[in-house]
């Protein structure tokens, strides 16, 4: 069974789950603090934001990917800072957590806001009330009555990350085992004659992992339902 | 004390309302519709007023003039809904600890078991609330505010989802409160006997207007003012406690003249209030003998009060003044006039155990 | 008559002006569809309605003329390439034997191509430092893009210190300096093959390939740095 | 005829009900949680029970054994929720106007405008539920299940959250559908003086079970009974107007006695159902004279009922039975037995206005 | 002002916005009605439902691209058929409608989806005891309390049927005036030298038109809600 897919392919599964994991991990707490944000506060420049968050659905992955380049890479004026701490995105793992996250990041955020637009202020009133402030209002009545939200803006996010290609080869390229994504492995066997059963192979797998993540996240979502709604 | 002062448009409505209330239960009285949730909104901060002034005794609430504006989380209410709002992914043990967890931890608490006993919801605490009932509901709301460790409590009927029974076990959980914790209660009510137990004021509310303030005992014994119809007017009147006899019935001293009731809580010597509503007195010129009705009150007419259909009268007695309602026809035909001598007749159990408080602040 | 044309991206800018000459002396209109090879032969397979192909990986010419999708006979070397070292800024020029130590040069940097099992730029790379028996030395720091251009970025940017790519595409990005040029013999012949398509039949398709192999085509390739292939 | 009979288990809560309401309203009295609102959700459709049968008359709505379960919005109820649950996006004239939309074009329909004018509701049309109060909310529930030319009403305390003034304008209109319209109406309410008034059929629930049923005057005015506390008991008497004085009282026929009451709607003639409550009434082993009040019942006691701290008196008059609540001291006094002549004082206005109902199927 | 884009890159422009607006348009009852579907019945298959919807997501795009060719393109089971009643989507503006709205779908299914589980069943019961059948409930009670979400999705699935590419140009191509929307644009001119001007400008219109469809959205939803919460 193992050695259906070549040790090249099972690296890249490996690395895909690994990115779109931390992609979702490290992006979910932006995720949702610019999801409140944008459903229950007023600011100058909320319009703006709001566009910004939504620049890597509109706008071609590769375009987004040279984004990233100029500005995350070694050379970049954001990467050579981090460069100096020791982060670095280029040509690793991490860049292409970072591509996937960015281009994530739209969907996971729309998912968030919309269940925290559903929440009613009248039980965040209740919160203040009680004695709780904003803070805790958010963590003990908002967020767990936004979880399912979070968890299908996760669940989107997780789904768009394995799938992502465009951004993540133009800012990291494809290194075997450092940035080799299924989804460019699949690009790569599509590229030649008679690659297709190849890339079927990895489609496969790709579509399997999701799915799995997909059920999950379903029974996930109902559970928590289940607890808001009755016993 | 809890004073009150606020200016708030909605389009349609506007709200205009100033009133002190001094240390004890402030009733807000009024029509659905007059306002009565608008002032309590803006006591805990959820409405913020075009212009006004909140202050618990000094502590300053709202001062739009000066820019003060507390946040509702710091003003340490307990704020009973009208609808419950409990919160729905939380059980009803949570929801009741909730408050306890944001309350400074020296602030005086209420014994959990305690409130779950007196509400009856024990058996509901491992439940969420999307499986209750509507009392039920209303009944965790309420042990979720008192668990709160609050200073201020805010009632907006409270008590209006609820049967007579579990009514007659809660009140006396409020004026406890009143009267022990000292707790200012602002408290919205559509019944009089509620009031007339629980108020240390009225504060009455027409069409977003404070129409009247008071004491109790003053608003519910003004003919002239019967806010709440002529059916709900009535005396309260502060009495001592004097012999509890074995058949049951407890003798209270009212300024001299003794007042028998069913069997009450407190001990002789303590003072308590009593509701005589004004339909349940019945007058008569000479003193009536072998009736079962064992209070006759003997004083003299204040002053007769034509209403629509029937009169009021009011009587100075020992006990203090005493409202009637007759018909035109016995008013008449009893002759009576300001200076008349008359006996009040008060059927023993019409002066109902929810009438009867201690006596607050 | 209107052709429509299926033709390799990295053509765009050649082919732009070639349309505007031909259209303007032939009174025909052309309509060009710039996109991967791969793409391209995809689509030509699925019964896509072009008249002529060009494309910029030899395999795929092959593969369509194994199917018959060729109109026989009309197939030719329209173009040819050379590859080329490139170095990010101002860089000496090196000897491109098989003593070059590629590795020390890179350092801890990386070697950017296209893909080196499925973009014939990358394909071509990848031959010739095989050939100089370099490949197994740097074969770990390759960084691989999805397309030449995206190889060139990545130089031009200063990721990459390094980079494996077509000639024409060094000669017109500033940010990089050619440092040697892979010899012609090192790689298979890299060719740019053009060919009527069976499907459907143009009168005027033999005109716009007559017009490709002309004087005026020749110019417009030449000014972008291809070299037409001697017929 | 409403024919109910539901077998349903919560986790924690089991309801096993059977009753049968003949023509009329049938009101569901019981305690909070007693499983109310579980029953009418039944009858509404919205709770699937795990068996049962419910009919109005022989439309069936429901019986699990032979698979009939009609949807909801088949059984063309008129439904006032405990909760307003108006729709937020609709103005509030919409929501009015919702249920029209959906009825059967033939069906007999209530006036918009003067439902609107009952309810008070008037301004408010153009507003969005959002800006109501919580009293305004319930006003425009009841008026969207009137409109909505049901065939059946299904009322869980729809005027819990209203002050008395309002009650009393809203309560002959749920006695006009009643009688005039003839809807079968299933209404939950906790107050004895809306029970009094609008019952034709009790049904008494306890703990998910129907403990008692009967028609409204037998079991308020059963002392054995007293469903809702000693307090609440009374009697139902059906008595005929016989003339409206000038002086604004109207004289009733109760069984050849003479009843005065203030000034009442309905003309000569006419049969009215009056509730005097056991507590409201003295006794008097020789008739009295000289009181303000104006009825006098003269009967024979039928039983003495002891209860706790109270005594409830049955007396049999020319008017009906009567139940006066006296003290255990006044009981021995008046030496209270079977058989014995007594007179039963009833004050005038005590039989009060929201106690008269005009008398039902 | 208009000599700045060329008359090509207006006809991307504007192609791009049909486009988009098309695969907004045509897929949005199906949309709802696949977020009702998941959100509100449970039946047989409701996880592979829920499966396919997200497949776009997962899968890179070019794959779907892919797919789409071998389905939709004329010598398709599908497309073969369609073919025969005169709808084709094959190299035409259709086919990129096709193309953008299937990759848009699954995130305009999550957010309506998660709108309409936010609709408080209490309420459509309600509307059920006033007569309404769950067709009426649905139209009256249940779509209109939903409309923030319904908003927000198509805005969604706008914006990304304005950047998708990669399964855009593998299904249809790149042909101007037909398919080639801006991100092909975009990315042939990514694919020479000096075409990174021209790009830039193409991302401009990109982000302003969507921005402005953002705002639009932005200012539409907060009037739904506004209406729902008060006044
Ligand atoms: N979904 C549920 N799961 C478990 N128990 C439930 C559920 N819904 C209701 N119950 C329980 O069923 C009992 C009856 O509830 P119901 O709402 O019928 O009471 P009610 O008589 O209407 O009370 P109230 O006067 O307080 O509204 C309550 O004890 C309640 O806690
Ligand atoms: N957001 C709002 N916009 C406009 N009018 C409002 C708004 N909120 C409340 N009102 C109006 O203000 C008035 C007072 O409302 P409030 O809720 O204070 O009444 P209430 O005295 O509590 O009545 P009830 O006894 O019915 O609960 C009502 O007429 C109501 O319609
Ligand atoms: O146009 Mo290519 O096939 O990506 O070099
Ligand atoms: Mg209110
Ligand atoms: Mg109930």
């Amino acid at each position: 069974m193992l050695d259906w897919l070549g040790p090249e392919e099972w690296a890249a599964v490996a690395l895909s789950l690994r990115v779109a994991f931390w992609a979702v991990a490290a992006s979910l707490p932006l995720g949702i603090f610019t999801a409140y944000a944008l459903a229950r506060w007023s600011f100058p420049g909320k319009q703006l934001l709001n566009g910004i968050v939504h620049l890597p659905l509109i706008l071609p992955p590769v375009v987004t990917g040279y984004m990233l380049l100029l500005t995350f890479g070694v050379k970049g004026p954001v990467g050579g800072l981090l460069n100096e701490i020791g982060i670095v995105f280029a040509f690793r793992w991490t860049g292409a957590a970072l591509a996937a996250g960015v281009m994530a990041f739209p969907l996971m955020v729309r998912a968030i806001r919309l269940s925290i637009e559903a929440v009613d202020v009248k039980l965040e009133q209740a919160g203040a009330t009680l004695g709780a402030s904003p803070l805790w209002v958010f963590l003990t009545v908002t967020l767990p009555m936004t979880l399912p939200g979070i968890v299908a803006g996760a669940i989107l996010a997780f789904a768009k990350a394995m799938g992502e290609f465009g951004a993540t080869i133009t800012f990291v390229s494809n290194i075997p085992g450092q940035t080799r994504t299924i989804p460019s492995a699949i690009y790569a066997f599509l590229q030649v004659p008679g690659g297709e059963s190849s890339a079927l192979k990895l489609v496969l797998v790709s579509v399997t992992v999701a799915m799995a993540a997909l059920l999950i996240s379903e029974i996930l979502a109902r559970r928590v339902a289940d607890r808001v709604g009755g016993k | 004390m809890l004073s009150v002062d606020l200016h708030h448009a909605f389009s349609g409505f506007t709200l205009d309302a100033q009133f002190e209330a001094p240390p004890g239960l402030t009733v807000l009285f009024g029509a659905s519709g007059s306002g009565k949730t608008t002032v309590i909104n803006a006591v805990a901060g959820l409405l913020m007023p075009d212009r006004g002034r909140i202050a618990v005794g000094d502590w300053m609430l709202l001062d739009t003039g000066r820019g003060v504006r507390l946040k509702p989380h710091r003003r340490r209410l307990g704020y009973i809904f009208q609808e419950a709002r409990l919160f729905p992914h939380l059980s009803v043990k949570q929801n009741l600890k909730y408050g306890a967890w944001f309350a400074p931890k020296d602030a005086p608490r209420e014994d959990m078991g305690r409130v779950v006993e007196l509400l009856g919801i024990g058996p509901l605490l491992e439940r969420r609330p999307g499986a209750l009932s509507g009392g039920e509901k209303q009944r965790v709301a309420i042990g979720r505010a008192l668990l709160s460790a609050p200073r201020l409590i805010l009632a907006d009927e409270p008590l209006s989802a609820l049967d007579e029974t579990r009514k007659a076990e809660i009140l006396p959980y409020f004026e406890r409160l009143r009267d022990e914790v000292d707790l200012p209660i602002l408290y919205v009510s559509h019944s009089a006997s509620e009031v007339a137990r629980l108020a240390t004021t009225v504060v009455v509310m027409e069409d977003g207007k404070v129409v009247r303030q008071g004491a109790a005992a003053e608003i519910l014994g003004d003919p002239d003012v019967l806010p709440m119809g002529a059916r709900e007017a009535g005396a309260v009147l502060t009495v001592t406690v004097k012999t509890h006899h074995a058949d049951g019935l407890t003798e209270l001293d009212a300024g001299g003249e003794p007042l028998f009731l069913p069997q009450i809580a407190q001990g002789p010597g303590h003072r308590v209030r009593v509701r005589i509503a004004a339909h349940d007195v019945i007058l008569s010129r000479s003193r009536p003998e072998g009736l079962s009705a064992l209070n006759i009150l003997s004083g003299v007419v204040h002053q007769v009060h034509r209403g629509e259909g029937a009169v009021i009268v009011a009587i100075d007695t020992g006990a203090g003044r005493v409202l009637a309602r007759i018909t035109l026809r016995s008013a008449q035909a009893l002759e009576l006039a300001t200076g008349v001598a008359v006996h009040a007749i008060v059927k023993t159990v019409s002066v109902a155990s929810s009438d009867i408080g201690a006596v607050g602040g | 008559d209107e052709i429509t044309v299926f033709a390799a991206a990295s053509m765009t800018n050649a082919l732009a002006e070639i349309e505007e000459n031909f259209e303007a002396e032939t009174g025909h209109s052309l309509a060009i569809s710039l996109a991967g090879s791969s793409a391209l032969a995809r689509q030509i397979q699925q019964g896509a309605p072009a008249d002529i192909f060009i494309s910029a990986n030899p395999g795929w010419m092959d593969t369509l003329e194994q199917e018959g999708l060729l109109e026989p006979g009309t197939r030719f070397d329209l173009l040819n390439n050379s590859i080329v070292l490139i170095a990010a800024g101002d860089a000496d020029p090196v000897e491109i034997t098989p003593d070059l130590d590629l590795a020390a040069l890179l350092g801890e940097g990386r070697l950017a191509m296209a893909l080196v099992d499925a973009v014939p730029a990358g394909i071509y790379g990848k031959a010739s430092l095989e050939t100089l028996g370099l490949w197994d030395d740097v074969e770990a720091q390759v960084a691989q893009a999805d397309n030449v251009r995206a190889a060139l970025a990545l130089v031009a940017t200063g990721e990459a210190p390094y980079g494996i790519v077509y000639a024409t595409d060094a000669a017109a990005e500033e940010g990089v300096t050619v440092v040697g040029t892979f010899l012609a013999d090192s790689h298979p012949p890299i060719v740019y093959p053009a060919a009527d398509l069976a499907n459907r039949d143009v009168p005027a398709e033999a005109e716009f390939l007559d017009y490709l192999k002309g004087d005026e085509a020749r110019a417009a390739f030449e000014r972008q740095g291809f070299v037409v292939v001697a017929n």
